[in-house]
């Protein structure tokens, strides 16, 4: 069954997540819990990535002892999409931790974290 | 209501779900490396003469993402200081002291924890790991140390000139790059060394430590921040 | 040359040095590493202008891509580049002081987002591009709360966190790319040439439709809408002239990629985003989210064109960067200013007044956003509509013009609320120094940009700017007193006649008109002497009014004609907004105007269909002859204020200033009237197919006629009076010209003589009198004949003209008329046209009686004849309707012997035996008349002074009140709603249908937009919504 | 002939339409009476009115153009006269039309309108002004009916010239435009109504109360002026009709004949209907004349 | 006494009349004194009239065309209209009623002059056009009549106008009006009727005695 290999099970967890995490964002009210639905949309894309870079059977990038340096461009999985979604989780802590400055601010002037208090900009 | 608008989001995110499955249908395991992998896998070696291909191509063939990268957590640090900048310092309640076991467990673990990150980063060229995982985990040392002395101000100085002496080292290093190599962030601007050892790989190790230190001073200050906030909920 | 590289190393390396420095010197130190990138890519990009045409490629990493990062640095980038860091720059010092308020910290921030900007013009990496996208995103997320406060917050939040879902779908998209074409190079993945899998396009839509929201198309941009609102108006004009370019230039970049045909797409996304979004303005109340509406259109515009560009074909250079420019330095400045003034409402921007070169700047940059001329974004829209009615896309230039149309609605009038609205603040307008200097670079920067635009167009000339050179001059000059300004304009106005005459004399129509307007400009600005002081902002646009209508006579080519109209409806708008109550008048007055041009512009596009050349000869040749003369004509008739569209005209022409008004009324409209000839030309009179256009035209005219004229009745105030009979007036123009007969066109010409000189005549007669008594209400004034008695001659000549009252010159105008109607046969039409004629004496009378007869008032005791400036020219004109009275034919001849060619109408002429006129019909000779008519007047004028001569002379009550006394002057004066009988008869044809109907669309409009900007709910949940759904419609259309 | 004998005769001319104008107003008058069962004035009344006009000793003055009004308006009188061929066929009495058509005097009517409304003006009555502003309304509507028929008989005759047209109807009752175009001869004469200013048409002048409507002021001289140019205006414009419609006339007594009978049914129907208001008798022409005027019109282009 | 006299004064003036400012257009204060500025403040001139045949030609016309102006002021203002009915018919004799005192020669007091409308005739008078003439209807305009003790009605007319014909009756019929207008045309044609010149020559004392009685004058000397 390909669906069971290991690349399509985190494909399909990287979607759902996906999923996941867009319904909470665009159905939690609470602010906090938006921030968490990002950070669950932000790991699935990671998981993406690293599916995506995913050859089945094949070890880490490293060229140590367990791969043939010679050889290693049929012994190693993709090393780019490490190299990405190491950046990418870099990045996706910089936003959680400025939406989480945000939220911390927003709560502080108002005293509420429900996203539809916030409407004063509008229109 | 509720239901009227939790049903329309649910439609919109089935048609999000529906467009991600066509994508999805699209995937097809992979069985070769493609030919930029390829170049890497052979050719990374020799080039960058780090074992982490990984990390020759996070340090050295992606460079700029990297630079990039530490930027946006510099960014991110530098915002939350301008964010709570006004609400910094106004802490009227004493915070409790911190409890003995944790004060102890604290003296123990930190020199351990440092000396892991420490580690990390400047083997990042030849194991897993690098110079964000390894500050990473100097910035938890510094949870760890924040915590047990929680009565006690931090300044920011020391992390803030961390900061910017590992940021300003690592484009020099990038510049000197142009000056002494192919371009900019070429790490052969000395000799690459002895494959696997520490030593290796041109600048790659310094580039990972100063990355680390800058990561570990960053990520610190953001705690530092928040922390330094923390306590004022009750007015 | 250097390394572009160390734009990045600079910026960054400066950044991270910063954080060893305390406050001390940072501002400079950042300045200075701001000045480095822009020398540097100002170095390249005139090292490319001078001929390089090589594309430069940087590499990194000592590795050559697509295994690592390379810069590419061509023209365009070192353009993009450029405009960037000089933003950059010039954004620093605008911020210097919030800068140095808000620590190091926010000075970090902007030097990391100019370099963000730089790496992402640059950089030819797909990932890299991302994350330089996330760096410029967080740092503009940080950089919004410079401005501190709780809308700010949640502003930045809802920002972060739509920037947080669209950058899921470009790594989803990276991602995806990446698995399908084993790159993530764009040039790599250029030249491989791989098979277009449904992956890969999916990939490629989703990285091309995050790079599509972070351009902010409407709807789905509310979260950007928010933060152009709260955020420091400094960084939103960064976010809109910085950031959109580098997104713009990003999609730019990256639209190669997808196998599909994005661009109608992208056209379709632009369109929608330029029409709503400046659809959404026109309710829009606050000045900073006005301005992100403005933008986010803009960038709609500027998708259009990118959409459009396999039509454009050579001329989408030009197109897209003036119009890009425009944008670009415009929002940019607006925006600046907007940081200067602090007010949030639009109504509040009156506050501008305080500072002159504020206010002027304002108007500098609206007027660059609205393409005018001869701002540079004239030229790209010119292009554009002309290209593409030359591929036929019609709808497209609709949509446009739509657009466009709606961002003049909100633009103009929030300029009237700068220039007119009451200003309540009453603290000082604090400005700091270094704030001024980044919007007025900018302002000259368009002036460049301008003059390089107009080198650059097929159709720019150095010649159309030689009058906007003058206008400058005049700016410049404007610290002088009013009177050498006006001694100057007059001088340069006759030297100019002077030196226009040998090229227009053997064209007698050109010649009339330029005579109507040189001559009626010389004699108004004489008016113009009665002013004291300064009258700052005056002179120059009456230069721009005049350099319009001389323009229109000289026009050779479409481009020149169109370019005259814009300018002269620029100068006149402004002039007719200096009025006291003018606000809502030039307002409307403006968007009628928009609106003919725009019908007008769409009228040239259309006969350029097809054909090659843009002389004025294409119009006869045009392919959709139905179309295009339809829309010419309603364009003219908008200028004309024919019955339907003539609402705008009473308010502006009454409001305006007492020589203004004369101007506008008496000179002014002929620009339509000639406009309608020189279309009427060139539709020529043979062609059977337009008798139908013609026929509707000559029914318009006719009830234009009535209506004005009946309008005019009912009117209390003096100028709206005579702004009414302006109106009726141009009906019969408009009903002479449709004739398309050689005594027809004499007549119209008889007619727009006539109308220009009693016209001219009446509006400076009554303007003198306005000036003293200052009141517009006839009713308040009365018997100042005793006080004014020159301004009472003036007005009685011009009444017997207006009335065609024998012997004087109207009388000829009717006399033709009647042949002309007997000779076409339009025998009703001609009916309500002398219906109209009879109801002229209705107001006629009620003017001169109202004013100068009946009871004196005993406030205007002391009044004083009008200023001898303003009867100079007076006489001059009561002259000039002598001469024209008794001898027609030393203007009819020619004219009739020029229409008799055989190009115009050979048939049926006015034949002349010496002085006497005849037609087949009848005769007339005004000359023997005259005499006949004068003789008998002196003889009985001399018989009844005899008899009478011992008269008493008696005073104001001295009058029979069936043995009562009279009250008061004022319940004495019988004044007030004098017609009222007539309104009771027949008022009901005075209804104001019109109004209404204007009223009703504009209520309308905004309605629509109010309603539709209810989407921005104000939630952010909603706005990530909304981007989902974006996104998966526009997925639903392309897959 | 020579400008000084055409001078001559319009003098002549002039000085036969005056008292013709005046017999005729107190012949009329004298009718009016026998048919209410009176002796009436005498039919020289007229004459006796305007010499004690003219023999007023005190005058009184408003200002320049309370003066000029009177003036205006008999230049009016006069100038309609000037322009009008008076008798067909004869070089002597054509006065000086050959300057100006059918249109110079159709609107050289309104000279004299327009010299009366403003002296009136100036006098400050509001009377006057009112009056004015009736009689300005009402002629707005009576000129729709007049315009039309003076287009429909341009078309008939193909010429704006009087003379031209009154040579075309010579040759018998038949060749008259009342036979040849009876509507346009119907619209013309019903707006004539309105043109003399009787009743019902003589709300202007509604001596009940509006005194006596634009000469409120004017007395003596003046009013002798008004008086004079009354009694040539009523002759030309009779003249005008005649010429228009009733076949012109080739000698003084014809004319007189057929001016008397045109004068007299507006007297006539005066006599018969009371008076309109403003805003009732504008509808009035905007109904039954102007039907009249279109079906002239249409009826020719047919 | 005088004290009172200009209390008195002051209270009859109506508040139109009395002085005051209004603010210009320039802002600037104009003193409005409505008697002397409203009204001309010029009295009348005596006219002489021709002398001879001429005169005799013009008095003819005069007395051949009596415009009457059409004033009532009592109760005798009902007799006038029957004289223009069939029965009487008074234009026979060239008798015209005028709506306005400028154009109207002979003044009709109709019966009994109430104080307040003594006024009115006065001006009305004063309006008309010399020559002018004037016929008192009705003994209350000879000796106050039935009214000869009343406080607001004059007892004697020409006390305060020149009165050329008296009519006799309480009231006079159509018939002795016509009469009347006979008997006038009679002295106008001898040129006897010079009443307007004789108001003029005697001014003061006519406006004494109008003056004397009338207590809210309220008007100029001389209503032109």
């Amino acid at each position: 069954m390909k669906l069971f290999e290991i690349e399509y099970i985190s494909l399909i967890a990287g979607f759902i997540l996906l999923i996941v995490g867009l319904w909470g964002i665009i159905s939690q009210r609470n602010i906090i819990k938006m921030i968490i639905s990002f950070s669950i949309l932000d790991t699935s894309v990671h998981l993406l990535l690293v599916a995506v870079g995913y050859i089945r059977n094949r070890t880490a990038p490293i060229i140590d002892s367990s791969v043939n340096k010679l050889n290693a461009a049929n012994e190693i999985t993709d090393p780019l999409p490490q190299a990405l979604v190491l950046t990418a989780i870099v990045i996706g802590v910089g936003i959680t931790a400025l939406l989480l400055t945000y939220a911390l601010k927003l709560f502080r002037q108002n005293s509420s974290l429900e996203i539809n208090q916030y409407k004063s900009l509008k229109w | 209501m509720k239901i009227l608008r939790s049903s329309a989001l649910l439609i919109v995110v089935g048609f999000m779900a529906w467009m991600m499955f066509n994508l999805y249908v699209t995937y097809d395991s992979r069985t070769e490396l493609n030919d930029v992998a390829a170049y890497y896998a052979e050719e990374g070696l020799s080039e960058v003469g780090a074992a982490n291909l990984v990390t020759s191509i996070v340090v050295t063939y992606r460079g700029l993402d990297t630079l990039g990268e530490v930027t946006i957590l510099f960014l991110t640090a530098a915002i939350i200081g301008l964010l709570l900048k006004t609400e910094k310092g106004t802490r009227t309640t004493p915070v409790r002291e911190s409890s003995e076991f944790l004060m102890t467990g604290a003296r123990i673990l930190i020199p351990v924890i440092t000396m892991i990150g420490v580690y990390i980063f400047i083997n990042g060229h030849l194991s897993p790991g690098g110079g964000f995982q390894g500050g990473a985990i100097l910035a938890s040392t510094f949870i760890l140390l924040l915590m047990s002395i929680s009565n006690k101000k931090i300044g920011h100085r020391l992390l803030d000139y961390t900061e910017a002496i590992s940021g300003l080292s690592f484009i020099l290093i990038g510049v000197l790059g142009i000056i002494l190599a192919a371009g900019f962030l070429d790490n052969k601007i000395f000799s690459l060394g002895t494959f696997g050892t520490l030593l290796s790989a041109g600048t790659i190790p310094i580039i990972y430590s100063l990355v680390g230190l800058k990561v570990g001073a960053e990520l610190s200050n953001i705690i530092l921040e928040f922390n330094q906030i923390q306590g004022d909920e009750d007015h | 040359m250097v390394n572009p590289i160390y734009i990045v190393a600079v910026l960054l390396g400066t950044a991270f040095l910063l954080g060893l420095f305390r406050k001390k010197g940072t501002g400079i130190i950042a300045l200075v590493a701001l000045a480095f990138p822009v020398f540097v890519s100002a170095s390249w990009f005139f090292h490319f202008l001078s001929g390089n045409t090589e594309v430069l490629n940087f590499f990194t990493a000592g590795a050559k891509p697509p295994f690592s990062i390379n810069l590419q640095l061509g023209i365009e980038e070192a353009l993009f580049t450029m405009v960037i860091n000089v933003l950059g720059f010039l954004g620093y010092t605008y911020l210097y002081r919030d800068f140095k308020e808000q620590g190091i910290k926010s000075t970090v921030l902007f030097l990391i987002l100019i370099m963000g900007l730089n790496v992402l013009i640059m950089s030819r990496d797909i990932f890299n591009l991302f994350v330089f996208l996330e760096i410029v995103s967080i740092a503009i997320a940080g950089l919004i709360y410079l401005k501190r406060g709780a809308d700010t917050a949640i502003a930045g939040f809802k920002y972060l966190i739509a920037l947080g879902v669209i950058s899921t779908f470009l790594l989803i998209g990276i991602a995806f790319f990446y698995l399908f074409s084993g790159t993530l190079n764009i040039d790599d993945f250029l030249n491989s040439n791989l098979p277009a899998v449904k992956g890969m396009s999916m990939a490629v839509f989703l990285i091309l439709m995050a790079i599509l929201l972070e351009l902010k198309p409407f709807p789905a941009n509310g979260w950007a809408l928010d933060v152009y609102q709260a955020a420091h108006p400094g960084i939103s004009a960064m976010i809109s002239s910085g950031t959109a370019t580098a997104s713009i230039f990003l999609l730019y970049k990256l639209l190669p990629l997808s196998s599909i045909d994005w661009l109608p797409y992208i056209s379709i996304i632009g369109a929608i985003t330029f029409i709503g979004s400046n659809l959404l303005g026109i309710a829009q109340k606050d000045s900073n989210r006005l301005l992100g509406y403005s933008s986010v259109g803009q960038i709609g515009l500027m998708l259009i064109i990118i959409g459009m560009a396999p039509q454009l074909g050579e001329h989408f250079n030009l197109i897209f960067l003036t119009v890009f420019i425009s944008h670009f330095l415009a929002k940019a400045g607006l925006f600046w200013i907007s940081g200067i003034i602090k007010k949030d409402n639009i109504r509040q921007w009156s506050v501008l007044r305080k500072n002159k070169l504020l206010l002027f700047m304002f108007g500098f940059f609206l007027l660059t956003l609205l393409g005018f001329p001869p701002f540079p974004s004239f030229y790209g829209k010119w292009q554009l509509i002309m290209e593409l009615a030359h591929g036929s896309q019609f709808i497209w230039l609709a949509l446009i013009l739509a657009g466009s149309f709606f961002e003049g609605m909100y633009l103009i009038r929030w300029f009237g609320f700068a220039m007119k609205e009451k200003d309540e603040s009453e603290e000082k307008l604090t400005i700091h120094w270094e704030k001024m200097i980044p919007p007025v670079i900018f302002t000259v920067f368009v002036m460049g940009a301008s003059y390089f635009a107009n080198n650059s167009s097929d159709y720019g000339h150095t010649l159309n700017l030689i009058p906007i050179y003058f206008v400058i001059a005049l700016f410049l000059l404007d610290f002088l007193p009013a009177f050498v300004k006006n001694s100057l304009v007059i001088a340069s106005m006759i030297i100019y006649s002077i030196l226009l005459y040998p090229d227009i004399s053997d064209d007698t129509l050109r010649l009339v008109f330029a005579g109507i307007f040189m001559i009626g400009g010389v004699l108004t600005l004489f008016a113009g002497y009665s002013v004291k002081g300064k009258r700052e902002g005056f002179f120059p646009f009456v230069v721009m009014m005049y350099a319009g209508l001389i323009g229109l006579i000289e026009a050779e080519n479409l481009f020149q004609f169109f370019f005259a109209w814009e300018i002269m409806t620029l100068g006149s708008y402004f002039l007719i907004l200096r009025g006291k109550k003018s606000i809502k008048h030039a307002f409307n007055y403006m968007l009628f105007s928009l609106g003919g041009a725009y019908l007008i512009f769409i009228g040239f596009a259309l006969s350029y269909f097809g054909q090659d050349s843009l002389d004025l000869s294409i119009i006869s040749a045009t392919t959709l002859p139905g179309w295009t003369y339809t829309l010419l004509a309603i364009g003219f008739l908008t200028k004309t204020a024919a019955i339907g569209l003539h609402i705008w005209l009473p308010g502006a022409h009454a409001e305006a200033e007492s020589d203004v008004s004369p101007m506008v009324s008496g000179i002014l409209l002929k620009a339509g009237a000639f406009g309608l000839i020189l279309l009427f030309l060139l539709m020529g009179a043979e062609q059977s197919e337009q008798h139908s256009l013609l026929y509707i035209l000559g029914w318009l005219g006719a009830i234009t006629a009535v209506g004005g004229n009946l309008l005019a009745v009912f009117q209390e105030d003096a100028k709206r009076l005579l702004a009414y009979s302006s109106v009726g007036n141009l009906g019969y123009i408009l009903f002479a010209l449709a004739f398309m007969t050689n005594v027809g066109w004499l007549t119209a010409i008889t007619y727009s003589i006539n109308h220009f000189l009693f016209k001219t005549l009446l509006f400076l007669a009554i303007g003198g009198v306005v000036m003293r008594v200052k009141t517009h209400n006839m009713y308040e004034m009365g018997g100042l004949i005793k006080k004014m008695p020159w301004s009472f001659i003036a007005v009685l000549i011009g009444i017997i003209t207006l009335a065609g009252i024998p012997p004087l010159a109207g009388y000829g105008g009717k006399w033709l008329f009647y042949n002309a109607v007997l000779t076409k046969g339009w025998y009703f039409q001609g009916a309500l046209i002398f219906f109209s004629g009879t109801i002229a004496f209705l107001y006629a009378f009620k003017l001169i009686y109202s004013v100068f007869l009946g009871q004196p008032k005993d406030k205007f005791r002391n009044v004083k004849e009008a200023p001898i400036w303003y009867l100079i020219p007076q006489f001059i004109l009561m002259i000039g309707i002598m001469v024209f009275s008794a001898r027609p034919d030393l203007i009819l001849k020619p004219i009739g012997t020029m229409l008799s060619q055989s190009n115009y109408f050979p048939t049926d002429p006015l034949n002349w035996e010496d002085v006497t006129a005849t037609t087949n019909l009848g005769y007339w000779s005004g000359y023997k008349i005259m005499i006949v008519i004068g003789v008998m007047f002196v003889v009985l004028l001399g018989w009844l002074m005899i008899m009478s001569r011992k008269a008493q002379k008696i005073k104001q009550f001295n009058i029979v009140y069936a043995g009562e006394r009279p009250f008061t002057p004022g319940t004495t004066h019988f004044s007030h709603n004098m017609f009222s009988n007539y309104y009771k008869a027949i008022g009901f044809l005075s209804w104001p249908v019109a109004t209404g109907f204007w009223n009703g669309v504009n209520l309308f409009t905004h309605n629509v937009a109010d309603n539709i900007r209810r989407i921005y709910s104000g939630n952010g949940q909603t706005y990530i919504v909304h981007i989902m759904i974006y996104t998966i419609v526009i997925y639903l259309l392309m897959f | 002939m020579s400008l000084f004998t055409r001078i001559l005769f319009v003098l002549l001319g002039l000085f036969i339409t005056l008292n013709w104008g005046l017999i005729m107003s107190g012949i009329i008058r004298k009718i009016i009476a026998r048919l209410s069962m009176r002796r009436g004035i005498k039919v020289v009344q007229p004459y006796i009115n305007l010499i004690k006009n003219f023999s007023i000793r005190s005058q009184l003055t408003h200002g320049v153009m309370f003066y000029l009004g009177p003036v205006f308006r008999l230049s009016g009188g006069v100038g309609v006269f000037l322009f009008m061929p008076m008798i067909y066929g004869s070089i002597y009495w054509t006065n000086f039309s050959f300057t100006g058509d059918l249109i110079l005097i159709s609107y050289f009517l309104f000279f004299g309108m327009l010299g009366m409304a403003l002296g009136a003006g100036e006098g400050g009555h509001p009377y006057s002004a009112i009056g004015i502003g009736r009689g300005l309304a009402q002629f707005t509507a009576i000129e729709v009916p007049m315009t039309l028929a003076i287009i429909s008989i341009a078309i008939q005759y193909n010429s704006l010239s009087i003379t031209e047209i009154v040579a075309a109807q010579q040759g018998g009752i038949m060749n008259w435009t009342m036979v040849t175009n009876p509507f346009a001869t119907i619209a013309a004469m019903l707006a004539f109504l309105g043109m003399m200013g009787h009743s019902p048409f003589n709300v202007v002048m509604a001596p009940q109360e509006n005194p006596i409507g634009p000469p409120t002021e004017y007395h003596g001289t003046f009013l002798g002026v008004l008086q004079t140019n009354r009694a040539i205006l009523h002759v030309v414009e009779a003249v005008l009709f005649m010429n228009l419609f009733f076949g012109g006339a080739t000698n003084w007594g014809i004319l007189i004949l057929k001016t008397f009978l045109i004068y007299f049914y507006t007297v006539f129907v005066g006599m018969v209907f009371p008076r309109f208001r403003v805003d009732q008798s504008i509808p009035w022409f905007f109904k039954i004349p102007l039907v009249f005027g279109i079906l002239a019109i249409v009826l020719l282009i047919i | 006494m005088s004290d009172k006299k200009d209390i008195h004064e002051d209270k009859f003036l109506a508040p139109e009349n009395r002085k005051h400012v209004v603010i210009g257009p320039d802002g600037e204060e104009i003193h409005v004194d409505p008697l002397n500025d409203y009204f001309c403040t010029d009295m009348p001139k005596v006219e002489k009239p021709y002398k001879g045949v001429m005169e005799k030609f013009l008095n003819w016309a005069r007395a051949e065309s009596l415009w009457v102006l059409a004033f009532g002021t009592g109760c005798g203002s009902i007799e006038l209209p029957p004289l223009f009915s069939p029965r009487f018919d008074a234009y026979r004799f060239g008798v015209a009623m005028r709506p306005t005192p400028r154009q109207s020669g002979v003044l009709i007091i109709s019966g009994y002059l109430a104080v307040k409308t003594l006024k009115r005739a006065i001006r009305s008078y004063e309006q008309m056009q010399n020559p002018k003439y004037v016929i008192a209807l009705g003994s209350c305009t000879i000796n106050g009549g039935m009214y000869w003790d009343s406080y607001n009605t004059i007892n004697r007319l020409d006390h305060y106008l020149p009165v050329d014909v008296y009519i006799a009756g309480c009231m006079p019929r159509p018939e002795a009006v016509l009469a009347g207008f006979m008997k006038l045309k009679e002295r106008i044609k001898k040129g006897d009727a010079e009443g307007a010149n004789e108001y003029v020559e005697k001014l003061d004392w006519y406006k004494a005695n109008q003056k004397k009685i009338i207590k809210d004058w309220n008007m100029p000397d001389y209503n032109w």
